[in-house]
Formats: structure tokens, sequence, C-alpha cells
């Protein structure tokens, strides 16, 4: 009766095979564009799936960029301090947010629903105060400039390349937490999802496994706050607005959330957009609205379930 | 020794009164009806007992173990089950994945006698199928082997007959002797009357929060005040 | 002392002011469980509406400001109608499709009058002065204001066949159905009472304040502190964590300055949900 | 017969003017203009473009802009960078993908951190007009500054100032992020090296009512309120504001533009009163103030921005005529080209390359400045002054 479990399925496999061109393109391409893009896509795609996590138990979460500043200004904050080791930081960057994440969600993991999309929301408006307030540990309003470059096994990830194949390497290691985590625990998320009384009197420990998520997707965005500060060798209170936590949710729910594809698939084509609409000047916001708009009226499921849909239909 | 007792259980909400001193007992391998007119706290008497929600008053006592106030996955992980009024399943998924769900959370294995239900209720040929596109019948028995697949001790059963047709409600008569004979004891909540007295050889009576009558159906049935407070009104078979 | 009642009174006119945007806010959810981001929106909308026909037609300040209610309620309605409606039981969905629109009103707002502050000003000025205490004359005004359409939204909802049929929906929408509401009739009217309460508050209060393609922002984060704190879907919670909010918001301000005031607010939300997850007056939170 | 003698015709018609302005059909000089386009910030950055627009309508007027043997005709591509570190990063790059070396822009503190390593990267030279301590570095050499931060001008206006308003103690109100906190303190020092007291008071940024910080502001009593860097929409509600609990004394704005805007919002000058501040150009110049007509009458249209065009106009103009000069848009011979040009402006007139003193780079436009004044409700205008060379 009980079906066995993989570790990965194939949703998992070409997400990380879509990633995983990252590697190769900086060897076809020097496009400034294609570099810039992709890059930011790599960071979107893990602050996404720290979104998607949370979604797994139809929890919305907009507390993404708080933890991403947790993970960011970690980063930074050593690179004052010449650590700049990739392991070490890639360590730290998941695992602090992680361990803030744990008396936070015992605060608001019991609230459900709208409720909990709305104290997150909070989170991240609190993390932005706090980082104004502490001039001395996050140099406050300016942020932190000049971060340096991290050094991998003794080679500083310096130029755009090694930048771009470091934040892909990131995403891929995001990708496989995320994937191993919803995997692992499928039937119990998504049990969590359809319906968390049944499964709590079936004798689910629902709690136990919403903490796992939240610390989780903490650790998975602090990832994204690391891969963004190197991007920008700046870790700025601007780049974890409150607002930002939006774009992620709709990377999410754009690309669909049925599967791990939906995360990438979704921030791929919204970051492309973005891109696309920015040499717009004062009409990228609308275009960006509209095309919001359009997507969700027209392609129900997202990018993904859009494509199931099709596929469903041919097959 | 399993058994189940409550002892002077009260719910209140805010100001309003649901029930108040509740006490009874359900001994191993019992069986015990529930009776009462609607909103005469049925419902809330399971949900308090397995710790859906909180008690105002009051004890409940598993095995000896005090088992108040415990959430629900702990008191489902001591042996005690329940089943919902509405259809309750995972709606998006295979009947068999809702089965494998129901044994994975219970923690204890697959109980002895579960394929043989499966059977019995038509299942069996259906474990493919989508939980949420079988008819309203299979629906409402998956909901209740799904509380049995967790190998429970002890079965709370909220109106399990609610909402069948006539000639499906002897499979919540399989459903009750299967769980006895795999060692559950069992408590059903039911406005069906013919059921209660086809099954029980003992229930209790409710109405407006208090134990109105404990006994035999025939006994309690009798009685004046039970008469006037349940069979007065319409005896609903909907 | 005198800065105590100061703050009391800056406290008092910041909660109605907030108060009618919350109501809105908890209805739109309460009823329709949609999470609507584009309040914001309905309020610029609401005030730009007032001062085009001000500014624009030359229409006095008061019939303005009822133009504004009617076409922001009118966009609402039309939204719902056409585009939420389709997806309405698609809580994420629907929160897409009201962020979307928020950015499309910003934009199309920021295109037709430019990103400068409007010159709008309220047609009445000048304070009242009692010692060292003041108290605007525009500040009563639209706190009467907001006071009355409170009230008359609270009689609409609580002593009208329709308000009995919103509440209805918005405790058991199943069984308000099988009893006969029709939603199709009701939550476009639902949306339009909500985003017409928003274009009232941004009518009445951007002259007095300022009016740009930016002010639709801190709307958002203001409505959902409000209906944190309040209690989701409770309106009278909503109405009552308002107030709460602005004294709150003008105290902490008067007292530990602006930046510092923000984040005693938003902590004490935080400390009120570790001791009361479900705010001021919620009841059991319906899953969104 | 008909077919072929009409596609002869419609070769032949462009010929005649392809003989005169042939270099303008085969090339295209792309410039960027980069700022916050949407949002609160809005103005800026489209006042950014309307900047660039306009040099560039006006080089196209003349032909376009020499590039070697060619003359090429200029485009500006706008990009909306959110004021936010990432978005002018992101911005750098989508701009050097249209193979864009030259950006005028961006404008605030947080763009302008975030431009910075990645232009340099893209090799672009970027003209940010943040007030940010460290808006120039020297080891950004291609980076350059339009808006010269308080502490070019802010002696001069409180000098002037105190002529017209005595004072003896200023409170300063701001903005709690970078682009508040990094210009309200260096006004500050400058008040007290003129013998006045100061507190500094920040708002978070999305306030929409002052009234508490207005309260709390007037508890200390100060005899001046200066508004420093907040947006002029805020700054014209703190005024209403400031007014309406009782407050007479004058108000400064050691800020940025936006007068009109604040007389606007604030109600007009009858409630502003007493008030001085500092112009970024000198704005009452009638030389200056005809930049708007022409614009007007080269795009048949109304810049966007208010007077942040003007300042921002110099910047465009000499940037092209640094392509002009070197004969390419490469970004570090530009730059080269742009030291050995004279600061000089046919509308706003002379001035110098400063920020030698206060970043180690002396790559800030230092033009001639305003100190405005209202006084009693009357509105004495913006006076003139002339930068000194550092």
């Amino acid at each position: 009766m009980r079906k066995q479990i993989r570790l990965l399925g194939w949703t998992e496999l070409v997400a990380l095979l879509l990633l995983a061109t990252g590697f190769v393109v900086p060897m076809y391409t020097r496009s400034v564009l294609v570099y810039s893009v992709l890059n930011q896509i790599f960071v979107g795609v893990i602050a996404a799936e720290s979104v998607w996590i949370m979604l797994r138990m139809n929890l919305l979460s907009f507390a993404t960029p708080a933890f991403m500043a947790i993970g960011g200004y970690t980063v930074a904050i050593a690179g004052q301090h010449d650590i700049t080791d990739a392991f070490a930081m890639t360590a730290a960057a998941f695992i602090l947010p992680a361990l803030v994440a744990i008396p936070l969600g015992a605060l608001v993991l019991r609230l459900r629903g709208t409720y909990f999309v709305l104290v997150t929301f909070v989170l991240s408006q609190i993390m932005q105060l706090l980082l104004f307030e502490t001039p001395g540990l996050t140099g406050g309003s300016n942020g932190i400039a000049g971060v340096p470059p991290v050094t991998l096994l003794g080679t500083e990830m310096g130029s755009n390349r090694l930048v771009l194949q470091f934040a892909c390497g990131l995403a891929i290691l995001a990708t496989l937490i995320t994937g191993l985590l919803t995997r692992w625990f499928r039937q119990h998320f998504a049990a969590i999802e359809e319906n968390e009384i049944l499964a709590e009197s079936l004798g689910l420990v629902v709690w136990r496994y919403k903490a796992m998520g939240f610390v989780v997707a903490a650790g998975i965005a602090g990832l994204a706050g690391y891969s963004l500060v190197n991007m920008l060798l700046t870790a700025h209170p601007s780049s974890f607005d409150s607002s930002t936590a939006v774009d992620f949710i709709a990377y999410t729910i754009i690309g669909g959330r049925l599967s791990i594809l939906g995360p990438v698939l979704g921030t791929g084509a919204l970051v492309y957009a973005t891109n696309l609409f920015g040499t717009h000047g004062q009409y990228a916001q609308g275009l960006y609205g509209v095309l919001i708009l359009v997507v969700v009226l027209a392609a129900r499921g997202g990018i993904v379930g859009t494509i199931a849909a099709v596929w469903r239909r041919v097959s | 020794m399993t058994e189940l007792r409550v002892e002077s259980l009260a719910k209140r909400f805010g100001g309003l009164r649901v029930f108040q001193d509740i006490s009874f007992n359900l001994p191993e391998g019992g069986l015990l009806g529930v009776i009462g007119p609607n909103g005469a706290g049925k419902t809330t008497l399971i949900n308090v007992i397995s710790g859906r929600q909180s008690a105002s008053g009051g004890r409940v006592i598993l095995d000896g173990r005090d088992i108040t106030n415990r959430p629900a996955h702990a008191v489902s992980r001591l042996g005690l089950a329940r089943s919902f009024q509405q259809t309750n399943t995972f709606k998006n998924v295979s009947v068999s994945e809702n089965i494998a769900r129901a044994i994975r959370f219970g923690g204890r294995g697959a109980p002895v006698g579960l394929d043989r239900m499966l059977d019995a209720f038509g299942l069996t040929p259906r474990l493919g199928e989508i939980s949420d596109k079988l008819p309203y019948g299979l629906q409402k028995m998956l909901g209740l082997v799904m509380a049995f697949a967790t190998s429970p001790k002890i079965l709370l059963l909220d109106e399990p007959a609610a909402g069948l047709e006539r000639t499906e409600r002897q499979n919540v008569d399989t459903f009750v002797h299967n769980a006895r004979q795999a060692g559950a004891s069992v408590l059903i909540v039911e406005h069906d009357m013919d059921l209660i007295r086809r099954l029980c050889p003992r229930i209790l009576v409710l109405d407006a929060g208090v134990l109105l009558a404990d006994g035999p159906p025939a006994v309690v049935l009798a009685r004046p005040d039970v008469i006037a407070a349940y069979l007065g009104e319409t005896e609903e078979t909907a | 002392m005198a800065e105590f009642l100061q703050a009391a009174i800056i406290g008092i006119s910041l909660g109605a002011q907030y108060a009618l945007l919350a109501l809105g806010f908890t209805l739109i959810f309460g009823i329709l469980g949609v999470v609507n981001f584009s309040h914001g929106g309905f309020y610029m909308l609401g005030g730009y509406v007032a001062y085009s026909c001000v500014a624009g037609l030359g229409l006095p300040y008061p019939l303005a400001v009822i133009v504004a209610v009617l076409a922001t309620a009118a966009l609402g309605w039309v939204f719902e109608l056409f585009l939420l409606e389709r997806l309405v039981d698609d809580h994420l969905a629907t929160l897409m499709l009201t962020l979307g629109l928020y950015l499309v009103i910003s934009t199309g707002l920021l295109t037709i009058f430019g990103p400068l502050s409007m010159e709008f000003a309220f047609p009445v000025t000048g304070a009242l002065h009692l010692g060292s205490i003041y108290v605007p004359r525009e500040n009563l005004i639209v706190l009467v204001v907001c006071l009355a359409a409170i009230a008359a939204l609270w009689l609409v909802l609580f002593r009208t066949d329709l308000g009995r049929g919103l509440r209805a929906l918005a405790n058991d929408r199943a069984v308000a159905m099988a009893q006969g509401l029709r939603p199709k009739l009701l939550f476009p009217l639902a949306f339009a009472i909500a985003t017409g309460l928003a274009g009232l508050t941004g009518a009445l209060v951007t002259p007095i304040l300022s009016l740009s393609p930016g002010v639709g922002d801190p709307v958002l984060a203001t409505s959902f502190l409000t209906v944190i704190l309040g209690g989701l879907g409770s309106l009278e919670g909503a109405a009552l964590a308002a107030f709460v909010v602005g004294i709150v918001e003008a105290f902490t301000s008067v007292y530990f300055g602006g930046s510092i005031g923000a984040l005693v607010l938003f902590v004490l939300v935080l400390l009120l949900l570790a001791f009361r997850p479900t705010g001021l007056m919620g009841r059991t939170v319906r899953g969104a | 017969m008909k077919c072929r003698l009409f596609a002869a015709a419609l070769c032949a018609l462009p010929v005649l003017p392809v003989a005169t302005t042939a270099f303008a059909q085969n090339c295209e000089l792309k410039i960027g203009a980069m700022g916050p386009m949407s949002g609160g910030a809005a103005q800026w950055g489209l006042a950014m473009n309307s900047a660039a627009e306009l040099a560039a309508a006006e080089a196209n007027q003349e032909g376009g802009v020499k590039m070697g043997g060619k003359t090429c005709k200029v485009t500006v591509v706008p990009y909306d960078s959110k004021y936010t570190a990432d978005g002018a990063a992101a911005g750098s790059n989508a701009l050097a993908a249209q193979d864009i070396h030259l950006i005028i822009g961006p404008v605030g503190s947080p763009e302008a951190t975030g431009i910075k390593p990645v232009a340099a990267r893209n090799e672009q030279v970027a003209w940010n007009a943040a007030y940010a301590k460290n808006a120039l570095e020297p080891k950004f050499p291609l980076m350059f500054h339009i808006a010269p931060g308080p502490a070019a001008w802010a002696d001069a206006v409180i000098k002037r100032a105190k002529q017209v308003f005595p004072m003896k103690s200023v409170a300063l109100i701001a903005p709690n992020d970078q682009g508040g906190t990094d210009i309200a303190s260096v006004d500050a020092e400058a008040y007290k090296a003129n013998g006045i007291t100061t507190t500094e008071e920040y708002y978070q940024r999305g306030t929409t009512n002052f009234a508490p910080i207005v309260t709390r502001i007037l508890a200390a009593r100060p005899d001046v309120v200066d508004t420093a860097s907040s947006p002029p929409g805020d700054a014209g509600v703190i005024v209403k504001q400031l007014r309406l609990a009782g407050f007479t004394g004058a108000i400064g704005r050691l800020g940025g533009p936006g007068t009109d805007e604040i007389i606007r919002v604030s109600g007009g000058l009858d409630v502003l009163k007493d008030f001085y501040w500092f112009e970024t150009i000198p704005t009452g110049d009638p030389k200056v103030q005809a930049i708007d007509d022409e614009y007007k009458k080269l795009l048949g249209k109304d810049p966007v921005g208010g007077t942040a065009v003007w300042a921002d106009l110099p910047a465009a103009r000499m940037t092209l005529k640094a392509v002009s000069i070197a004969g390419t848009d490469d970004a570090k011979a530009v730059a080269a080209a742009l030291r050995t040009l004279p600061v000089e402006d046919p509308n706003i007139g002379k001035g110098y390359w400063g920020g030698k003193k206060q970043f180690g780079i002396a790559q800030e436009l230092q033009f001639p400045f305003g100190i405005g004044i209202i006084k009693d409700g009357k509105n004495l205008g913006v006076e003139r002054q002339e930068p000194k060379p550092e």
C-alpha cells in the first residue's frame, strides 16, 4: 500500500538540469545582459523556493526578505572581517536565518491562512526597521558596501563569470535542499495543505512539519540573500524591502505551485520580463501588472499548470 | 485494559454553555451510542475528547492517563481515532494514498482486517481513483476506514450514517463489527434510531448540554423525559 | 500635559482614517476571502478623481468627494464582476489579480498626472486653538465624515436585509448560498462598498496631506497592521484596532520619534499575537 | 511597369535628404537615463530622462553627435531602477547589453551604491545625483556626480538665512534612510559650525501624516525647522502641519529641489510665510527657466520632473560634448574628455569640477546654485550664488 518514496522526482531533476545550464552559458556568451538576467534569476529562484516550501503547506509567507537580510548581512559582516570562505559562508547564511526562524516560527506558526500572510508581512517590515536602527552592525541606512568576493577553495570568485557560476551553484544547492525536503515529506506537506484538521486527527504532528518547513525555508531565503549580496557586492536595506516579498510570491504563483518547476520557470519568466520592461521607464510597473493579470486569468495553475494541462490534452 | 473515562467534562464558548458535567466510561471492547437533538453538543463532545477543542472543565482519561486538552495528534497517537460528520478525506489524491497517509500518520502500522473492510465496502477495485470522484456514500466510508487505518484502540464516530442512502447504512454496521473484531471499542453519535437500536447495547442521551440518561436503549428510550426531549422532535433520518 | 492631549487628538483623527480603510479591507476579506492588495490604489484613485473634479470640472469639493466615492465603487464593482469573480475561490490568484490591478492603477495615475504632488487643498483651513492645544478644522470635518461613514456602514450591515445577506455570506458561504443568497450579486456589491470606502478616505485625506502617485503604498501596510490587530474579518475589531493603531502611532511618534515609533507599533502587534493569536476581537480564523 | 516606376520613385525619394544627413541614417548613439520612474521618488528618475531627452534632441537638431568620421543620431533609453541597489545594478547590465556606455543617472543613494561596482565592471560612465557621503570614490573613476551635497553649499545658505531669519536653534527632519540621514547630518554640522544648536529627527519613509512628529519637534521649541532632504511632498505636509500647530518660526530646506511642489502642497505662500531653501541651480534666472520652453519646442511636450530637469541637463549636454571630443562613446575615453572639459552650460553658466576635498576625486559638477527666500509670505526669489573653486 505504501508507495516507495523517491529521493527526487523527475520535476526536481528537470529543475536542476535547467539551472545547471547556468554553468554552461558563460562558456558560450559574454553578453552582460545574459549574465545579469541569469544572475538575477538564480537569486530569485532561491527566494521563490523559500516561498514555495511554505506554500506546500498552504502558508503564504511574506517573511522571505527578512530571512534574506539575515543571510545577506551575515556574509557582508563576515566579509568585513575578511572571512570569505565559500563553504563557511554558505553554511552561515543558511544556519543563522534558520536559527532565528525557530523562535519566530513558534510565534507565527500558530496562525493560519491570511493571518499568517499578514503577520509575516509585518515581520519583514520589522526587519527593515531593525536594519535602520542598528547602524553599528549593519551600516544602518547606508548598508555595507564593498563586500569582498567569496573564495572557493582558494580561488576568488571575482569575475562576472565566476560570480554567475557561484550563484548557479547556490541555486542548485537550494533546489536540492528544497527538493529533498518536499519529496521526503511529500505526504505530510500535502496532507497539511489539503486538510490540516484531518491530518492532525489521524495523528500527524502538524506543528512539527510546519516548523521544519519554516526553518528550512528561512535557511533557503538566507542563501538567496547571500547570493544577492555576492552579486551586488553590497548589502543594502533596499535590497530586502518588504515589497520584494511580493515579487517572490509572484514568481512562485505565476510559475505554478504544483511542482518545484513552478518557482524556477516563474522566476525565469518574470525576471526576464522585468528586465525587458525596465527600459520602458515609467511604464515598467504597469506592464508588469498587466502581465500578472493576463497570466493569472489566462493560465490557471500558472505556467506549470498550463503546460501540464496542454500535455494532458495532447497525450 | 483500554478504557476511556470521561469525568465531569464541560465546554463553554465565552458565556455560551455547550455542555457540562458529562461523565461516562467506555470499557475495553465496549460499544456506546450517543443520541440527542440537534445542538445538544454531541459533535463538540467528540471534538473535546479528541483534543480538537479544549475542555472548559473536567477530565478525559485514557487507560488511566489524563489526556484532557492534549493536542489532537497526541490523542490520536495514544490510540483514540475519530471520524468526521461531513466527508473528510484528502480529496485530490487516490483512495490508496488516503489510506497510506492514515497508516503513516497513525504510526502504528496497518490494522488487521483493513483489506477485508475495503473489500466489504467495494473500495478495493477503486483504490486508484481520486477520492473526490467517489460517490458520496463511498467517500463517507473511506473517511471511516481512514480512522480505522490508524489502528486505534478507541474509535469515536460522528454521525457515520448521516447522508447515506438506506441501503448503504448496512455498511456502518459492517464497519462497527469489523472494528470491534479488530479490538477497538467504539463510541457512536447518531441520529438514525434504527441503527442505534440495532448496534448499541447501551446509549447516552444528551440534551441541551447535560446528560439526561445512560442505559440500554429499551430502558432509556422508554423514559418520559427522554421522549419529551428527543423523540418529541421529528426523527431525522436524512 | 498639553503634549499628551495633543497626541491623543492626533491619534483619534488618525484612527478614524485608518478605520475607514481597514473596514473596507476586512469587509472584502470577510465576505470574499480576498486579500485586497489594490486597496491603496483605490485610495489614490479617490484622491485623484476628487482632484480632477475640483480642478478640472470646477465642482464644489463635497460633490467631488461623492463623485470620487461613486467612481471608485464603480471600478471596484467592474473589477470584481469581470475579473475577480472568475477566480474568487483561489486565494492566491485573487491576491495576484489585486496586485496586478494596483500596479496598473499607480502606473496609470503616474502617466496621466505626472510624478509631482497636486495642488489640492481642503476648502476649510485653520485650527481651533484651546490654550496650547490645537485642532485643525479640516481634521475635525474629516473625523466627523469618517465617523458618519462608519455609522452608515454599521447601519447597512446590521440593520438592513442587504447587510444581513452580506454578513451571512461572510459567516458561511455554503449555508448562505443554500438559503438563496446570490454571491453573484452580493460579491461585486461588497467589493464596491469597500473600494468606495477607500476612495472616500482618499478624497478626504489627500487634500489634507498630499496627493502624488506614491501615497497609496503605505495604505496597504496600515490596513494589514490594523486588521491583524483587530482580528481578521471582524468589523468591530477592525474599527477598534484602527483607533488603537492611530493612538499608539501618535504617542510613540511624539515621545520616541517617527522611526522608533513604527518599530514599537510592530513589536506591539507581535506581542499581542503571542498572547492572543486571533487579534483583539477575532474569532476562529477562516483558512484563506 | 507601373510598379517598377513607383518603386524607383520610392527609392529616389530619400536620396536627396540622404545626401545631407546620411550619417544620421547609419549611425546611432544610445545613452541611458536611469532613476526611479515609478513609486514615490518617480519624479527624480523622470527628470533624468527629460534632461537626457533634451540634450539628445539638441544634438540631433544639429544633425547628431560626431563620432569619428560619422555623425550619429542620439537616442535615449530610460531604465526604471526603482530606488533600489539591485534595480540600478540590473539597469547597468540591461543598458550594457544594448551597448550603452553612458548613463545619465541614477538618482538615489541606494541606486548609487548599487551601480558603482557594476558600472565599473561594465565600463560605463554614470552620473549619479545621490546625496550620499560616498557618491564618488577614487576607485570608481568612471562615476561622475551631478548635485553637490550640503558640504559644498550648506554653509553659504545658512549664512544668508541667518541674515534674514535670526536663529539660535534648529530642528532638522528627514527620512530615516540613506537619502535622509546622509544629508541631514551634514546640514546639522554646518548649522553647528555657525553657532546654532541642532536636533535631528528622523521619520520612517512612507509616513503620510506628520502631526505626531510635528508635535514632538515643537516640544523642543526650535527657532527654525529644516526639512532637509525630505521629499517635496512630505516637506509640504510637514510645513502645512507645522503652521497648523502654530509654529511661527522660519522653515528651511537644505535638501534638494522641489520648492514649487512644497508651495503647492503646503497651501501657498501665505502658509509657508517664512521660508529659505537651497536650489541646485539658480532657478530665478530667466535663462535657466528657458530650458522648459526649449524642451517644449524640440520635443513637443512639457518636461517631467520639475526643476530637477534643469539641474540634470548640464551633465547630459557635457557628456554628448565629451563624446564628440573623444570621437567615440567608449567610457574611458569619454571620461577622460569630460575631465578636460570646462564646467560650463549655456543656460546655467560657469562652474567648476569639485569633489576632491570630500570624495578624493574631482568629478563633481559644481554650478552656480540658488538661495531662495520667502519672507512674510512674499517670494523674494532665488538669489544666484556663484560656486567657489576648491
